[in-house]
């Protein structure tokens, strides 16, 4: 008893003690995915040049919005990495601050659509990425977007759930193949209903999907690019599929936490994470598609990405607005026709 | 020597002060938020709002369903395994009421990521399925209602069997024997005699299980996904992504009152039974 | 102080939340006597042994101790002894720990304590059971134990809460010796509270005898057994035959019924009289009963009887002639040999 | 009579697989070689085992729910422990109610435990996130702690503390002199069902995490999302056998079963 007393005691102090040894610390808030190779390539760097800690939190960006808005009143995230249309949505929630881009040395060499994705100076894009569909080469062949629905594929397919970033551009895309793009999505959605029950499952983080992939749970599911990687390494036979309706496109933005202690600091960490040498190792690294101009990868790293001008301009963009304006009414539609 | 009320006040109440300052309270202000409206007053509005949408009244009567039937089914599991581990040597009993409570001791996390491989297309029921020549292509059981149904079995039964072991071991020895002698016969025994005696064991094994369905939230997150959701999963939905926090004070409400009138709604069986008999003797 | 009341109890009351258990309740005990509290079960017997000990707060009243009033002292500072009915062994430690604890609490160690405690089994006769753990004894070794440890600590009072009833009737009659042979030898006081008159006859030097939170009778085992004062207490030691006085006659419900005393004697001026069976003369008497049942006890024969009176229970040697169920018969009670109450309940 | 003798061994081999067959997959696959969560497992190797031990956000979070765990048991231990007493050694006027608030987290889904306290502590009043996991696992635990204690004190006469003080005990003493010793098997016992609750614990921690601190049932369910790697499965077999040794330990040597 008294051990365990002692015992507990001695945590809590290591634990305290921990957060105290280092007084300058940086809170940011990220994606879950590639935790590893950020670490590597940004965190411990970064920590390096800065003489600081840095205190990382993961999770999906919706999820992790709703926190700060929980926090606003007293902000526990300095900086974070969110969606498009999830930083239109806290800037409008007065959450976030305008950045100093002054202050950003290879803002200049962003590709222009990451500039300021949502014209109000409160975020920057640091990746960017093509919407599309992973799928087994040697169980089906994916040409268009609706082909998902074919009655021989629908059985194992997994479709992003309305709440996640991967849902709109892909009904978006739906849209399209099926000739009726209305903003309301309500023709995609209403293909998801009629569907429902066929479809395997709808998945909130698209890390969930290599598992289901290697199960053979699934065959097909509509993917951001940069969740590729892992797939290519499970041995089985996947393909990225170019649908004639073309790629929906995606975009992940860096923003500053209004009312933050370490504004300072977020900037460079933002200014260290946007900066061509890290650009570049994350690219090489297949772990994010550069925003900066002027990283250069081999082709076959290339191939793997969502990389070059060419590309960012062909990437069918949802505007934010439009997105934020419609979501309500596409999570009300798709609880109705889905949900139930 | 323990006359003295002061000091058995003394004694409780940081217990009670405590639970009722970062539970009760906290708890009890959430659930008011359910009966706000804008202008501060009083009003039922979010509940008709809530009941009004198909996919809440759906995920609704699952978890009430689904609930329900594990209870069920963790009952009738939990008798034949009850009686099969009181008829054991006492150290085999011993050894078997050990093997039950063990899941318990597993994170639930553990066990229900266990099923994702079991349960698969390619897991070991499907592949069983096809070797014995059950089924032609893989079923489909992951992100359903049966997923959710067999994983929360999983994680509730042992809860039933451990209470209907001990109901069982209190119950008069002679009670069986003389009803046999008596020309019972063994379901007539079982309905008759062993059911009425062990009723509380199961209303208490009934009421663990039946609130554990509804307090479960790992179960459902992992084996329904947002496909098949439960009230647990949608209501962290409404908060982590929707930000609704009056639909999840609604549903926070609907849970506690279903797990309080499931509690009641027991012990008033069992005590409708005790009267009964009573008025017939 | 003096050795009439080395003990006493002074317009006692007590009381459980608002319900009272003992009222204005008044006794006093010499030193060196053995007195039993008897009574039935709510009688206040064990709450007035509770209060001594100082388990229970006393509402008003005083309790005084060798001199000193204990009334507010605390239970650990009274030099009270008492041996619960269920002896209330520390489960967790032997019998030589047991009977050690207080001791030790008093801050003896060494060669002293040891002595002391070796001595204190010994005394029981359970040298050889120091080390075992209570639950390794039998009902009589662990009530020797709760004694010896109770006896250690050298009490000024000595309490024993039923201390034969968990014993059956061999162990019984050895415990009763037991207990007279420690009073003997250490001059202890000792209270002890019984609903069985058996034992408070045969053990005590004064029996207090309870009823409602209330004295209702103060005597030897003698005037107890032979002279109760009062319905209460001659139902209790087997005056099965009791009646009211009224107007010279027994009361019954049927109106009084004249008594007819033998010549030469007083009329009693009693409130009540009673009789036990064995004192009810069968076959002659003013008397006239059917008996309505009959029971053979070996040395003697139980007859009931249906009369004027009412039920009367009647006790003849087995040798004399029998009444069969149903035969008319004349009876006596005779008023020289009832016992003589004065209080009616 | 073949069908009742079959009746016992064919239930209880159908209950131990239901029961204890998903747990062996999870230890079989922690052995596996192969890259995925996968059964039967791809060879064997320990190679996940070992990897449990490399990822930083694991030591952590272990050693966050390590302290919650501990702590939290600790905690209400202390306050339980009276309260047990008093509940189960006085005639106290609202008893009932009394105990109902204390064991009324156990009714309650924990998830709601864990919004509340995040909206109506922790926000309003800047509570951390550390002392709000604390306070929850805290309150999660108390009515296993004063369930299991009262269960230990109601077994216990309470006339011995009686005796105790008559012999010279102050109340206190008696306490720690005869009680405590006598219900030490209970109290352990409501530490390790403590202990196992709250390191298992979910639904509590769920709204309860901040950057750089989250409980580890949490973190595996986070991690699982992102890394299919059989790392989660060696460390959940990790885990299971650590609670299984304490437990089988504490079974053992004092008679754990007797108390839950």
């Amino acid at each position: 008893m008294k051990t365990l007393i002692t015992a507990s005691a001695a945590v809590l102090l290591a634990t305290t003690g921990l957060a105290q040894a280092q007084e300058k610390t940086l809170t940011i808030s990220v994606y879950a995915l590639a935790q590893d190779e950020y670490k590597q390539i940004v965190y411990d760097p970064f920590q390096a040049i800065c003489g600081c800690k840095l205190v990382v939190e993961t999770g999906n960006s919706v999820e992790r919005v709703a926190k700060m808005e929980a926090n606003k009143a007293n902000p526990v995230i300095d900086m974070a990495v969110v969606s498009m249309a999830d930083a239109l949505s806290a800037s409008r929630k007065d959450l976030t601050d305008t950045i100093d881009t002054a202050k950003l040395k290879s803002f200049n060499a962003l590709y222009d659509i990451a500039k300021d994705p949502n014209q109000d100076g409160k975020s920057v894009g640091y990746t960017f990425y093509a919407n599309s569909i992973v799928y087994r080469s040697d169980k089906m062949k994916i040409e268009s977007w609706a082909d998902l629905f074919k009655p021989e594929y629908v059985g194992h397919i997994a479709f992003p759930n309305i709440t996640t970033n991967g849902a709109a551009p892909t009904l978006y895309m739906l849209g399209q193949a099926l000739g009726k793009d209305t903003p309301d999505l309500a023709a995609p959605i209403a293909t998801i209903g009629e569907n429902k029950d066929e479809i395997v499952t709808f998945y909130e983080k698209s890390s969930q999907l290599v598992q289901l992939m290697k199960q053979e749970e699934i065959w097909a599911a509509p993917a951001g690019r940069f969740a590729w990687a892992p797939f290519t390494k499970l041995g089985l036979p996947m393909a990225w599929a170019t649908p004639k309706e073309g790629q929906a496109g995606g975009m992940n933005v860096m923003v500053v936490t209004k009312g933050s202690k370490n504004r300072d600091l977020a900037l460079q960490f933002m200014d260290f994470w946007l900066s061509t040498e890290i650009q570049t190792k994350l690219a090489e690294k297949l772990v994010d598609s550069p925003a900066n101009s002027e990283v250069k990868v081999s082709d076959e790293i290339a191939g793997n990405l969502t990389f070059g001008k060419a590309t960012a301009e062909s990437l069918k963009f949802i505007p934010s607005a439009v997105a934020l304006d419609n979501r309500a009414g596409w999570i009300k539609t798709w609880n109705d026709k889905v949900g139930q | 020597m323990f006359q003295n009320r002061a000091e058995a006040f003394a004694l409780a109440l940081p217990a009670a002060i405590f639970a009722a300052a970062v539970f009760i309270v906290p708890v009890l202000i959430l659930l008011s938020d359910g009966f706000r409206s804008l202008d501060g007053g009083w009003t039922l509005a979010a509940y008709g709002e809530f009941f009004s949408s198909p996919l809440n009244q759906a995920v609704f009567l699952r978890t009430l369903k689904l609930g329900a039937l594990v209870t069920v089914v963790s009952a009738v599991i939990g008798y034949a395994a009850a009686f099969s581990i009181v008829s054991l040597s006492p150290a085999a009993k011993g050894r078997m009421t050990g093997l039950v409570v063990l899941p318990l001791m597993i994170s639930p996390v553990a066990r229900t990521y266990a099923w994702i491989v079991i349960l698969g297309r390619t897991g070991i029921v499907n592949q069983a399925f096809q070797v014995l020549g059950l089924s032609e292509a893989p079923l489909r059981i992951l992100f359903s209602e049966t997923a959710i149904f067999i994983g929360l079995l999983q994680l509730f039964l042992p809860l039933m069997i451990i209470s209907l072991i001990s109901a069982l071991e209190n119950m008069p020895k002679d009670a069986v024997p003389a009803a046999r002698v008596l020309g019972a016969n063994w379901f007539q025994v079982f309905w008759k005699v062993i059911l009425p005696l062990t009723k509380e064991g199961l209303v208490i094994g009934g009421t663990l299980v039946f609130t554990g369905c509804l307090t479960a939230y790992i179960t459902p997150a992992i084996l329904g996904g947002s496909k098949v959701l439960m009230l647990e999963t949608l209501m962290y939905q409404q908060v982590a992504v929707s930000n609704n926090f009056v639909a999840a004070s609604v549903i926070a409400c609907i849970l506690i009152v279903m797990s309080f009138a499931a509690n009641l709604l027991l012990k008033r069986v069992a005590t409708a039974r005790n009267t009964q008999r009573k008025a017939a003797r | 102080m003096s050795d009439q009341s080395y003990l006493s109890l002074e317009k006692l009351t007590l009381a459980y939340g608002d319900s009272v258990a003992v009222a204005d309740l008044d006794l006093s005990v010499r030193r060196g006597e053995l007195i039993a509290l008897l009574g039935p079960s709510g009688c206040g017997k064990t709450t007035t042994m509770r209060a001594i000990a100082g388990l229970l707060p006393v509402k008003s009243g005083n309790v005084i101790l060798d001199g000193e009033d204990m009334t507010r002292t605390a239970p650990n500072k009274r030099a009270v002894g008492l041996v619960f009915q269920s002896y209330a062994l520390f489960p967790h430690l032997s019998v030589y720990e047991n009977v050690a604890f207080g001791l030790r609490l008093k801050g003896m160690k060494g060669a002293e304590l040891d002595s002391k405690v070796q001595s204190g089994i010994a005394s029981v006769g359970l040298a050889k059971f120091a080390d075992r753990k209570p639950a390794e004894l039998s009902g009589g070794q662990q009530q020797r134990v709760a004694l010896a440890r109770s006896m250690v600590m050298e009490p000024k009072v000595l309490l024993l809460d039923e201390p034969l009833s968990n014993l059956d009737a061999r162990l019984r009659l050895e415990m009763r010796t037991e207990l007279q042979r420690v009073q003997r030898e250490t001059g202890v006081t000792m209270i002890f509270v019984t609903h069985d008159q058996a034992e408070a006859l045969s053990l005590a030097d004064r029996i207090v005898v309870m009823k409602n939170g209330a004295i209702e009778q103060i005597g030897t085992p003698e005037d107890i057994y032979n002279r109760p004062t009062s319905s209460f207490v001659a139902d209790f030691v087997g005056f099965e035959n009791i009646f009211a006085l009224e107007g010279g006659g027994l009361k019954t419900d049927n109106g009084s019924v004249p008594l007819s005393v033998a010549p030469g004697l007083e009329a009693p001026s009693a409130a009540g009289l009673a009789w036990r069976p064995r004192m009810v003369t069968l076959g002659t008497g003013p008397f006239r009963g059917t008996v309505r049942g009959t029971s053979f006890a070996g040395h003697s024969r139980e007859y009931l009887l249906d009369s004027a009176l009412g039920p009367i229970k009647a006790e003849v040697d087995a040798s004399e002639p029998v009444h069969v169920s149903g035969s008319d018969l004349s009876f006596d009670l005779p008023v020289h040999k009832a016992a003589q109450l004065s209080r009616i309940a | 009579m073949t069908a009742r003798s079959l009746f016992v061994p064919t239930t209880l081999f159908l209950l131990a697989t239901f029961l204890i067959g998903p747990f062996l997959i999870i230890v079989a696959a922690s052995f596996s070689a192969g890259e995925t969560l996968s059964f039967p497992p791809q060879g064997f190797s320990l190679q996940w085992i070992l990897k449990v031990f490399t990822v930083e956000s694991f030591r952590a979070s272990f050693a966050m729910s390590m302290f919650l765990a501990i702590g939290g048991t600790a905690a209400a231990l202390v306050l339980g422990i009276p309260a047990s007493y008093a509940l189960s050694r006085y005639r106290l006027p609202g008893a009932e109610i009394i105990r109902t608030i204390v064991s009324a987290p156990i009714i309650v889904p924990g998830i709601i435990v864990g919004l509340s306290l995040l909206r109506y502590v922790v926000v309003p009043f800047g509570v951390g996130i550390t002392l709000a996991l604390f306070l929850a696992h805290t309150a999660l635990i108390l009515p296993y702690a004063v369930r299991v204690v009262s269960a230990s004190l109601d077994n216990l006469r309470s006339d011995i503390e009686e005796a105790a003080v008559l012999l010279g005990s102050s109340r206190l003493g008696a306490f720690f002199r005869v009680v405590m010793p006598n219900i030490k098997g209970g109290i352990l016992s409501a530490f390790i069902l403590g202990f196992v609750t709250s390191f298992n614990q979910v639904p509590v921690s769920l709204f309860l995490s901040g950057p750089g601190v989250r409980t580890l049932p949490i973190d595996m369910m986070a991690y699982m999302e992102i890394v299919f790697d059989p790392s989660v499965a060696a460390l959940s077999s990790l885990l299971a056998f650590l609670s299984i040794g304490i437990v089988f330990a504490a079974e053992r040597f004092l008679g754990f079963s007797r108390y839950v």
